[in-house]
């Protein structure tokens, strides 16, 4: 049987990528940054997942606006790596799961959420750059990626406590799941940060030090948090911190935090994470 | 009663919501387009000729040639898309977003370097008075 | 304020729009078909309404393998016909209603239905047909259209519940639009027919009486009937039924039945209508 | 435990699951591809050629040029994708439907006209035997 051993909690800055791709790891701005990783490559290599799934959202990459769903889960063979403008990363292609995907999408889909199913897409610094933080830079990535795409580009994002409660109906489908499969979950994007408007570089850490804490200890509590709360006091792109829910919601009730880390600044962001293990 | 909008009393932000997204519908079809190398091309060869060409307002395509962010976000343009543009420029997301602030770019980075702008004072406009 | 005033089911056949787009209507085998809309040809003429709510199926046209939602709400300004291989229908483009359309979804998203946004895609028989079966043949339609697009090509479809939540979510944000509109809702597709195999051609005339009977009468328990009985019963495509729930779940508990009517066949399928006002 | 198929029992029915997505999920893009009237030209003027440029699998071209239906079925196919191919043939639904039937298209007419398949006997396959 199938089974969620762990959940990641990543943010997903382009930038992080571009440092990787082009050497600059070791630079004084970028060094501690990828020092608070180390513990985490360590642990993955060891961990071997066979999939993950990696919640992440589409920044106006695969979706323009002639369509935006809400919840999409990439069902496909494989997913190219996009040209978001300054030509695709030179990272791998990311292979997927089908077989999982499409249990998971069936299972969820009767436990009425209305996914979106997407066979083919390309996937953007959203989905590369947290396989990149974990997995640095290997000729293959080392398992398979089941994409699930949330919207929070477009005003109303799905609410903290759907997302919740969706990773929760997953957690039910990994488990119903006949192939002996390591399953992992990540949840990517935030924390605290603002791209736009006279605002931008907003930084909360307090917020942020606060979530880190109630994700791991306090998860349905924090997941009624209403999306103005992101907005207002995590800058408006913090709101992609929705997309945490699901990893959460996909774990116990009670897990082993393994690993928290937390820098300011990658870029516009503050760049939080952490290692959660699904104890029994 | 109209759809509730908490968050228009959010200092220097705009959230893209359906009013914003349909006002700027064809600025953010033209910013993803973008994603194509041949358009990059094409767009910096002459960048009036091919906004021309994709059928959006003067206004909006004087706010692009004029890399006015500030003015594209009002005109329905969201970061997510003109993002393709900071790249298609060759310029960092920091030095992209720094232009909206009114702070010269090296300031923008120092105050990220030193903990990001505080939340105080920026949750709600009317502090901002 | 804007308010549902009416419901309206029907099937959508692809040669019932046909008949009608190279003049067969007087034939024989027609005839008792388009008899059976008289009623309701003239009823909406006096109605009127500004907007229409057509909840339909995409059969393969604007969604291919590739993308595959489950709700997909159409909030563009307008909506071509489609050539489903054919030529596309000689019939007016579809005007769509983006104001509210938006209103909807913003609203429902809310209410935790994970919807897809469409704001570009081309139209088929399933939105065109109950168009041209209700207002004939004019030079543009006479109201807005805001097209609802549910899955039912690929299983699992939303079950008939999730479809019944959606029509009252659906109604809740009609009665909150401040602009003053006459809304109805359309659920179309169905009723029994199976298409496909050796089992083609399947009609079951007692379920689709007592189907009709039901949505008017006893919606909420209707809308339980699992997947497998639709298509055991009433034949693979039968499932196109789950849609009706949409239209019968934002009209009133009680509603009055101004029209019913039931013909077999029209090419595989067999025909059922009803016009439902919401009395107060 | 795998997912459950309550309807693998209902008799002369293939539900278009996942299981035959995957199988025809190129199958079923030729047959969407149909939807253009320069690819029906196409397609009509050389169905091999055609098909072939299509990456689709041998079985699966075969089956599409004898019109075997109930085949392609089988291969993945589903009806909403393949009878875009009926449209393309100038055939009517009826028609096509009809073919999967072993029944010749006037007789199949004349049992729609008729009232249609009866469901009984025709619920479950063991009713078949
Ligand atoms: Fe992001
Ligand atoms: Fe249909």
């Amino acid at each position: 049987m199938a089974r969620i051993t762990a959940g990641v909690a990543t943010s997903h800055v382009p930038a992080i990528g571009a440092a990787v791709d082009l050497g600059k790891t070791k630079e004084d701005y970028w060094a501690p940054l990828f020092k608070g990783y180390e513990f985490s490559k360590q642990w993955i290599a060891k961990e071997n997942p066979d999939v993950v799934i990696l919640v992440y959202n589409d920044h106006a990459t695969a979706f323009d606006m002639k369509v935006i769903p809400t919840f999409a889960v990439g069902c496909g063979e494989s997913f190219g790596i996009a040209d978001e403008g300054w030509g695709a990363r030179p990272v791998p292609e990311v292979i997927g799961h089908p077989d999982l995907a499409w249990h998971i999408s069936q299972s969820v889909i009767q436990e009425d959420f209305d996914l979106t199913i997407i066979n083919e897409m390309e996937v953007d610094h959203g989905l590369s750059v947290p396989l990149t933080l974990m997995f640095d830079q290997p000729d293959a990535w080392p398992c398979r990626v089941i994409p699930l795409a949330v919207n929070v580009v477009l005003y109303p994002p799905p609410s903290g406590m759907r997302c919740y409660r969706l990773g929760q109906a997953i957690r039910r489908a990994v488990d119903t799941f006949d192939e002996d499969l390591d399953v992992q979950i990540w949840g990517t994007g935030g924390m605290s940060h603002q791209l736009q408007g006279p605002r931008a570089g907003l930084i909360n850490k307090d917020f942020d030090a606060d979530f880190l804490e109630r994700i791991v200890n306090d998860p349905e509590a924090l997941a009624a948090m209403p999306h103005i709360e992101y907005m207002r006091n995590a800058g408006a792109e913090g709101i992609e911190l929705v997309m945490w829910h699901i990893m959460r919601g996909a774990l116990n009730e009670k897990v082993k935090e393994l690993h928290r880390f937390y820098h300011v600044p990658a870029s516009n962001t503050a760049v939080g994470h952490l290692v959660l293990e699904n104890t029994e | 009663m109209a759809l509730d909008k908490p968050y228009t009393d959010i200092p220097g932000t705009t959230i893209f919501d359906s009013s914003q997204a349909r006002k700027g519908y064809k600025l953010n079809q033209f910013f993803y387009s973008l994603m194509k190398a041949e358009n990059r091309e094409r767009f910096l060869s002459d960048e009036r000729a091919y906004l021309e060409e994709r059928n959006i307002g003067e206004e909006q395509i004087q706010a692009v040639m004029d890399r006015d962010y500030n003015r594209v976000i009002s005109l329905g343009g969201n970061v997510y898309f003109f993002g393709k543009l900071f790249f298609t420029d060759e310029q960092s997301f920091e030095v992209g977003a720094s232009s909206m602030t009114g702070m010269a770019p090296g300031e923008y980075r120092e105050m990220m370097i030193s903990g990001g702008r505080s939340v105080e004072g920026n949750r709600y406009t009317e502090e901002q008075d």
